[in-house]
């Protein structure tokens, strides 16, 4: 007789709706060689990114030109087709975007440039910590409280050691130390989230939440009982001394800017890049943010490997905290700016790559920055930019909305299949469900995806 | 997720590690309120005193109608398999839409219904982005969130000159006589309208899903998408049904934060405060029951009014901003301990019914 | 007679691909008509047409002679048609009752209610017209596979179903269920409904059906009457070329214990107990195969084997050491290879390419990683090696594996772990969804392995090929093994009984019908005497 | 520059403006007018300036330097908010009241800048100290957190006159204002005090039996620690069986907690509850107008700025924000401003002062009035020592 089960050259037509085996598909968002990277999933990431910012940009220039009806203004700012508008969104946006350099042509190394920067230098921290996580299947919201636990750690920290050594061997001995304070510190906090996931099943979504609304009041609770600065009316510890703090290398002092750091996010980004796609470590993690139940099936520890990534994660953030701390503000203050969710925002961006994470903090940096400059040159709410934001994102997370137009536009229907997510966290795979018709070709299991695992 | 098959017989065992913790942890209580309750002058005394008043009963009515409105919103929209966490931006648009409404037109009732419009706009922006554009449903989520928490400051700057709206006029409590002075129990007939819709709220909520059809379907969606199909029900035209309403009920919730208070203040992370997330929590140890989440809703809002109370009466000599914590650890103990809850299957998935 | 259903030069496309190329058939009102074809020949796919699931890029579906045009399975549904997917379509948290009445709920009080009493009322009444066993009020996640699917069918006749499309509904059931399901199609067509039933099982076809039409590529290869073909001319249809089946192989020459597992109690996610004290041993150089209906706790057991699953008790040995308590990262560096059913939840990350899958559960070890490092270099290469010599297409190592079919994907796995150069493999259904030459090549080279002297635990639903591959044979029965058997003497009716529950003359606890040196259980196996279990949990009752 | 009336209300207006465009109901007047046809009260800098004021100016006549009364004055005055915003009814908007007065008084110009993170203090200053586009003659920076970042700033911009308000930058070119909050918050712990122990009826509330008096404060910290120490010091100063009760919610923008905080000292007895939240203490005045009972307002008088809990607020503890600002623009204009100076503004330079609501105070009984200027005399005089921090009452 004949074998039951034969020949399945083809699947099922529906599972193979949308796929064109053999060319890449764009899913894979893991490339382990650098020539690998340079390819249509990434292009087309990148080409997602933008556009999502044109779009919300675009979004934006209408809100703005809607904001400048509502209000009244003695002089039109701006007038379209003979309506006047008290905003005008094109000052609006070069005020934000070239602002944010400052006037680079009178000064290469200008204030508002270094403040800029200094802005993604943290978010660069704060990005790849999510970026980590989010690449392990782990939803880390709470990077905000691993910040602020982290600068706290090493402001007290380093303030303690700044009485043991000064000068420049000082400064080399106790900047490391504090970024080590702050990483461990962070990657602590990190590691509760990450132990209750892991070994009670405790959704990491809340638990991070609600970390951070603990850090907050705990690190207040600390400054205030036990580590104020008598001095100061503000809630904070005394301020580092000069030496335990970034130097500034080209760039002026006051601005709070050192290309040290910078330097050391960038490098930092590059060595969480290579350690995700280049080693054992690296692999586990993918794997198990990927597609848990492989993970498994390929030896990896799943417990572990959520313990460490949402370690790592910490103590990036807690890095993150430390060079605010010994690079902007010199000393711990409560009230640490919202770092850690800017960062979601920032690896949401970059797609979960950390090389990535790089041109999406600056963005950011950007964007934090240039409002200021708009907040002072225009009368435009400042509170524009954060609508932006949340634009950028949200058009980031809808990627076959681009693809829809892309075919529309040159009906060519990109290589991708659909819905995938930019990000590895939650996924909509779209195979999922046209699977189930795949007659036999699947064992009973439902090849339901999506669990958030409790 | 991948250890849930090793973990699997840790926690679902009769006696777990984590369920004798629980069970040591509630048997300590239970002895903390006794020896309360034997010696009143005691710290544990006042204690329960504090814990058996009326009014932190009151308190936690009130501190529950936001988080259980957006709790409500939330389980329709998860049970139908599109995961909303962006419950938070949901109440932010609504507080300040209620406030401007009611500031324009005088009344608060008005205000509310602007609230709530302006929510399920929102609402309705992340349906069609999640279920016409396949977006991911977590990171919309989050937008959405962003978006509400620029917009409404923003559009408070425009109106109001700053992040923070005018005053407007807030609605009485409905005292009902006789009733409302019952020892604790009274509380919950001296109230304002926005607590009595709550309840109406979650019977109604707890009716739709157990007892109409519609309540099926989105069950149905959320577990089983392709049955629905089947059975001949548009799953699509559920779920937008489904977010739509989370829209409306967070529209309840966010309205009636700020038109209580009469002002919408926008500054920081805004007068909602996280009490969105708060409402995800909620829901989720209320295993996606109406009912359930309330009572998770009052517990936690319980905790949040006896840590105010307990700093103003100096029990438990602890530090005021570590009393505060209080709500936040006990949510982080409580889903240590029991923390598995179970999510509709299809949650989180996009579904594209047949072909395109 | 007349004709109930006629589809007139169906065809439907997908993008790159034609499923089904313009298809005509014709369906007698009151037969059993089965359609049958292999796996990718497009039968799912042309009732989804006629469900109203797809729409057809040509072609005409005729209900009782009336064209029709539908856009939703509610159309199919209105016009009499109700299809019963393979995988059911039910709502696991909700009774037999809402799940029946799902989308068509009888209401009270002008809409505000489900007049639940109503529902479960007509649902019985349903249920006792055609003979169906149903509890109306059960959890639908707590009923067996066979009631589930007697309740994908009231769910169909509940909705005024005239057509009944059936999905492989044998594909989960017991041998004793498919009789009862057979006779209730029986029951069906006596009362004047009409069957339509995919299979790729020709023996079931011709069993059951009136009318064959066979499927190939997409296309109609012939339609024929039941009582007037033979096995042989469907099997050519179906393949297109005539099939052999035997693999010859040499007689075992069974070495040491490769594998011991002894005394071994599992429990699933729900804590319900699913393997129940089973013990046996694999011997390197044989190949021991395990039988039984899917959902037996083959999975679990197999997972308690693979260091997937913690059991409850019992022990599990590995090259005489006993390894119960190992990860499963240390058993797969001691040299256990594992083909995992499920290879696209498991076997596979799906949004990998074939080379970041080549080094799944090798990327700790050598050549692949040196210090943590992972060597892309050689991985690549050991990538492009399988890719080879498995003839995985298409043959690009930077393919995700999310975009080969299911057979290359099972190919690639299968390749992965025969080149672990393991001492056991443990292989569960390692041919299912894959092409027929595919398939041989796999058995070969499973035998291969056995006969250079090591261990083979299989593991899989169809009998044919534990039976042609097997040289001993258990077979699990909720939870347990029934018996270990030789396959060569085991008929095929015997091993159905087996499979449900029941001892076949000369098989039992103390029979030595089996390998003598095997003890199958050591102790009673229950009395299960019903052929289908209505619930799982009593598997472990002694 | 253009300059903008930021300043403009389109309340009743209509509807549609919610949605924006639609109603079209803003957008350039060309004249500068004011669209303030809503009778409703605002949150504008409504005015309690200085004891004759009472009414809901709206305060927002056009920026345009020249346009509106005063000598015409060129200055240009940056202002950096304190964190929280403008519509806190307090803090912010006080200070936005000095830098109108000093609008319409001389006509000077101003630009202001809300931030919303510590972090970003340094760059607004920077921001207005390089401009010279216009140049600013004076960057006021309010709120104690800006100190450090003002510290760094201000020796860049030598030339750049600065202002503080809440705290102390040496600097050659920057003028500190600090205020004894403890002070102004004495004495309104000696009127609680006084309340609470005797029966006292008006608006909307009374007193009760209980001798509790509640302190509802935002976050926790050495400013809002001199409110609640001098506050209950002031209310120990009465008798010291009074009993306070002190809480902190944690925010300065959380009015639902204030409300809670401030419902839980009602329900304890309490009668009168002073809050030093921002605006978490709306929060305080709602409860207090539901459960009959009085609240104390801080910053300005907000009675006035929060017209509809007139009937509940007895006083507010007012902080001349305003004076700060105002006092060193006009020191601007008149081209006497004095770097390096600090300004301490106590009871007795009547930068604190406790001032009455505007609804209750003709029913505050003359004695509770006299006794509170008496005590004003004694601890202007010395006579009386406040403690600033909470732990030491």
């Amino acid at each position: 007789m004949s074998s039951d089960d034969t020949p399945n050259t083809e699947t099922d037509a529906a599972d193979s709706d949308g796929r064109e085996p053999g060319t890449n598909t764009g899913q894979s968002d893991a490339p382990a060689a650098i020539e690998r990277l340079v390819r249509a999933s990434a292009v087309e990431r990148a080409l997602i990114s933008v556009s999502a910012l044109l779009l919300s940009v675009a979004v934006g220039f209408v809100l703005i030109l809607a904001a400048g009806r509502m209000t009244t203004c003695s002089t039109a700012a701006t007038t379209y087709f003979g309506v006047g508008f008290c905003y005008d969104p094109v000052t609006v946006y070069d005020l934000l975007f070239l602002g944010a350099f400052g006037d680079l042509s009178s000064d290469l190394i200008n204030g508002q440039l270094a403040t800029t920067l200094s802005q993604t230098t943290v978010l660069m921290f704060t990005g790849v910590a999510v970026a980590v996580a989010f690449r392990a299947g782990i939803f880390n919201i709470g990077t905000q409280g691993q910040l602020v636990v982290g600068a706290l750690g090493s402001a007290v920290a380093t303030l303690w050691a700044s009485t043991l050594v000064s000068g420049v061997v000082g400064t080399l001995l106790l900047l490391p130390f504090g970024l080590a304070v702050g990483a461990f510190v962070g990657g602590v906090y990190g590691a509760i989230p990450g132990a209750l996931k892991a070994y009670a099943d405790a959704n990491e979504v809340i638990t991070t939440i609600m970390l951070n609304f603990v850090a907050t009041a705990v690190a207040l609770y600390l400054v205030q009982d036990h580590f104020q600065d008598p001095e100061s009316v503000a809630t904070q510890t005394v301020p580092l001394p000069e030496y335990a703090t970034f130097p500034s290398v080209i760039f002026r002092a006051r601005d709070d800017f050192s290309l040290v750091a910078f330097v050391v996010a960038a490098a930092l980004l590059v060595a969480v890049y290579l350690l995700i796609e280049r080693t054992s470590f690296g692999y586990d993690l993918r794997t198990s943010g990927i597609q848990p139940e492989a993970a498994e099936y390929g030896g990896v520890d799943a417990a572990r490997t959520v313990v460490a990534s949402m370690t790592l994660s910490g103590a990036l953030a807690g890095m993150g905290g430390a060079v605010y701390v010994l690079m902007i503000i010199g000393n711990f203050q409560t009230g640490v700016p919202a770092y850690g969710f800017d960062g979601i925002t920032v690896s949401i961006l970059a797609g979960n790559n950390p090389l990535g994470v790089g041109f999406a903090a600056l963005l950011f940096g950007v964007l934090k920055s240039g409002s200021i400059v708009v907040d002072v040159g225009t009368d435009v709410p400042p509170q524009l930019v954060g609508v932006l934001r949340g634009l950028i994102i949200l058009f980031v997370a809808m990627p076959e909305f681009f693809r829809m137009i892309g075919t529309r536009v040159w009906s060519v229907r990109p290589s991708g299949s659909g819905g995938q997510p930019v990000t590895d966290g939650g996924t909509v795979a779209d195979s999922r469900g046209d699977v189930e018709d795949d007659v036999d070709a699947e064992s009973g299991v439902p090849t339901e995806g999506g669990e958030r695992d409790e | 997720m991948s250890s849930e098959t090793v973990r699997g017989r840790l926690t679902d065992g009769e006696l777990s590690p984590q369920r004798v913790a629980g069970l040591v942890a509630a048997v300590l209580l239970a002895g903390l309120v006794l020896w309360g309750f034997a010696f009143p002058e005691t710290q544990a005394g006042r204690f329960v005193a504090i814990l058996t008043d009326r009014s932190t009963l009151a308190a936690t009515l009130r501190l529950s109608v936001p988080i259980a409105f957006a709790a409500l919103g939330g389980i329709f929209a998860e049970k139908s398999g599109v995961i909303n966490i962006g419950l938070e931006g949901l109440l932010i648009v609504s507080a300040f839409g209620g406030v401007y409404m009611a500031d324009v037109t005088g009344s608060v009732w008005m205000g509310l219904a602007a609230g709530i419009v302006a929510s399920t706009l929102l609402a309705l922006l992340f349906a069609v982005v999640c279920i016409e554009f396949r977006a991911d449903q977590i990171i919309a989520g989050l937008a959405i969130w962003l978006i509400a928490l620029g917009l409404a400051p923003f559009a408070s700057q425009v109106v109001y000159g700053g992040p923070n709206t005018a005053s407007v006029d807030t609605v009485d409590a409905i005292v009902i006589p006789g009733l409302s002075s019952i020892p604790f129990f009274g509380a919950l007939f001296s109230a304002t309208p926005f607590v009595y819709l709550m309840f109406g709220a979650v019977a109604a909520s707890w009716w739709t899903l157990n007892r109409t059809s519609f309540g099926r379907w989105v069950n149905a969606s959320g577990e089983n998408p392709k049955a629905l199909d089947t059975a001949g029900v548009n799953v699509t035209r559920v779920r937008y049904a489904a977010v739509l309403l989370s829209g409306v009920l967070c529209g309840f919730g966010g309205a009636a934060l700020s038109l209580s208070i009469g002002q919408f203040v926008g500054s920081g992370s805004t007068m909602v405060n996280g009490k969105g997330f708060i409402a995800i929590v909620t829901y989720l140890f209320g295993n996606y029951n109406p009912v359930g989440a309330l009572l998770s809703t009052m517990l936690f809002a319980g905790l949040d009014a006896l840590q105010l109370t307990l700093q103003a009466r100096d029990v438990f000599a602890v530090p005021q901003p570590l009393v505060r914590t209080i709500p936040y650890v006990t949510v982080i103990i409580v889903l240590a301990l029991f923390g598995r809850t179970r999510i509709p299957k299809a949650a989180g998935e996009h579904y594209e019914s047949g072909d395109e | 007679m007349s004709t109930a259903v006629t589809l007139d030069g169906i065809t439907k496309r997908f993008p790159g691909v034609v499923a089904n190329d313009d298809v005509t058939l014709e369906v007698e009102r009151g037969t059993v008509h089965a359609l049958l074809g292999e796996n990718g020949a497009g039968k799912t796919t042309l009732m989804n047409v006629l469900y109203g699931l797809y729409e057809p890029t040509a072609g005409q579906v005729y209900v009782d002679g009336e064209p029709r045009e539908f856009d939703s399975p509610r159309d199919a549904i209105d016009a009499g048609v109700g299809m019963i997917h393979q995988h059911f379509m039910l709502v696991d948290p909700m009774t037999v009752a809402e799940n029946i009445t799902l989308g068509n709920e009888p209401r009270k009080w002008g809409g505000l209610a489900v007049d639940r009493d109503a529902a479960r009322e007509q649902v019985r009444e349903l249920s006792e017209r055609y003979g169906f066993d149903v509890d109306p009020d059960a959890d639908v996640e707590d009923v067996s596979v066979g009631v589930q699917q007697r309740v994908e069918i009231l769910k169909a006749l509940y909705r005024g179903a005239d057509v009944l499309i059936l999905d492989e509904p044998t594909a989960v059931l017991t041998p004793q269920e498919v009789e009862e399901l057979l006779a209730v199609l029986e029951e069906l067509t006596a009362q004047g409904k009409t069957i339509i039933f995919i299979t790729h099982k020709l023996g079931e076809a011709m069993h059951a059906a009136d009318d064959i039409t066979v499927l190939r590529d997409g296309k109609n290869v012939g339609s024929v009457k039941a009582d007037t073909t033979t096995r042989e001319e469907l099997a050519e249809l179906m393949v297109g070329r005539e099939v052999l089946m035997e693999t010859d192989k040499p007689p075992a020459e069974p070495g040491a214990v490769s594998l011991a597992v002894d005394g071994l109690r599992a429990t699933d996610e729900r804590g319900v107990e699913v393997v129940s004290d089973v013990s046996f041993d694999v011997r390197e150089g044989e190949v021991f195969g395990i039988a039984g209906v899917d959902g037996n706790g083959q999975a679990e057991l197999i997972e308690a084997v693979t260091g997937l699953r913690q059991p409850e008790s019992g022990t599990v040995s590995f090259g005489g050491t006993d390894v119960t308590d190992w990860s499963r990262r240390r058993r797969i560096d001691e040299g256990m290879a594992y083909i995992p059913e499920d290879r696209q939840e498991r076997g596979l990350v799906m949004e990998f390419d074939l080379v970041d899958n080549a080094i799944l559960g090798s990327q700790h070890t050598a050549p692949f990683a040196r210090g943590g490092r992972i060597d892309w270099d050689a991985t690549r290469e050991h990538a492009e090696r399988i890719v080879a010599e498995y003839d995985v297409r298409p043959p690009n190592a930077d393919a995700t594996s999310g975009s080969l079919s299911g057979g290359n994907q099972q190919k690639f796995i299968v390749g992965r772990e025969f080149e672990r150069d393991p001492e056991l493999v443990v292989a569960t259904h390692p041919t299912r969804g894959v092409d027929i030459g595919s398939t041989e090549f796999i058995h070969d080279r499973l035998l291969d392995l056995r006969n250079e002297g090591r261990a083979v635990l299989l593991v899989s639903s169809k009998l044919d090929e534990v039976q042609g591959l097997s040289d001993r044979l258990a077979v699990m029965y909720e939870g347990e093994v029934m018996d270990v058997v030789d396959p060569e003497a085991v008929t095929e009716e015997e091993l159905g009984l087996l499979m449900a529950g029941e001892y076949p003359e000369g098989y039992g606890p103390e029979s030595e019908a089996g390998d003598a040196g095997c003890v199958a259980t050591d102790g009673e196996p229950n009395e299960a005497t019903q052929p289908a279990s209505n619930d799982g949990s009593e598997g472990g009752t002694r | 520059m253009d300059r903008f009336d930021r300043r403009t209300f389109i309340k009743g207006t209509g509807i549609a403006g919610l949605v924006g465009l639609a109603g079209c109901t803003g957008g350039p007047t060309g004249g500068g007018d004011n669209e303030s046809g809503g009778g409703e009260e605002t949150t504008t800098a409504g005015g309690d300036t200085t004891s004759e004021s009472g009414g809901n100016e709206t305060g927002n006549e056009s920026a345009d330097g020249g346009s509106s009364g005063g000598s015409g004055s060129d200055v240009n005055v940056g202002v950096v908010y304190a964190t929280g915003g403008l519509g806190d009814g307090s803090f912010n908007d006080q200070a936005q009241q000095g830098i109108q007065q000093a609008e319409s008084e001389y006509g000077i110009s101003y630009n202001e800048a809300q931030p919303d993170e510590v972090s970003q203090f340094k760059n607004f200053q920077q921001q207005f100290a390089s401009s010279t586009d216009p140049n600013y003659d004076l960057v006021s920076c309010i709120g104690f957190l800006q100190a450090d970042a003002l510290s760094e700033v201000a020796p860049q911009y030598p030339d750049q006159s600065f202002q503080i308000v809440d705290s102390v930058v040496e600097a050659d070119n920057v003028a500190s204002y600090v205020f004894k909050e403890h002070e102004g918050s004495f004495l309104a712990g000696q009127m609680a005090g006084m309340l609470t122990t005797s029966s006292f009826s008006a608006g909307a509330g009374s007193t009760n039996e209980e001798k509790v008096v509640g302190f509802v404060g935002g976050v926790e910290g050495e400013l809002i620690g001199k409110f609640e120490a001098g506050y209950k010091a002031g209310v120990k100063n009465v008798s010291e069986d009074i009993q306070v009760q002190s809480t902190y919610v944690g925010s300065f923008n959380e009015p639902s907690g204030g409300k809670e905080a401030a419902l839980s000292m009602y329900n304890a007895g309490a009668d009168i509850v002073y809050h030093a939240a921002g605006n978490t203490g709306t929060g305080v005045f709602q409860a207090a107008q539901e459960q009959g009972a009085y609240a104390i307002g801080v910053d300005r008088d907000q009675s006035v700025t929060k017209s509809s809990y007139q009937n509940v607020i007895l006083a507010s503890m007012v902080k001349r924000v305003d004076t700060a600002v105002f006092n060193a623009a006009e020191a601007v204009v008149q081209g006497n401003f004095e770097g390096g100076s600090v300004t301490t503004l106590g009871l007795e330079q009547n930068g604190v002062a406790l001032v009455y609501g505007q609804g209750l105070k003709s029913d505050i009984p003359s004695d509770v009035k006299s006794e509170v200027e008496s005590v004003r005399e004694s601890i202007i005089s010395g006579d009386i020592s406040v403690p600033s921090d909470p732990s030491n009452v």
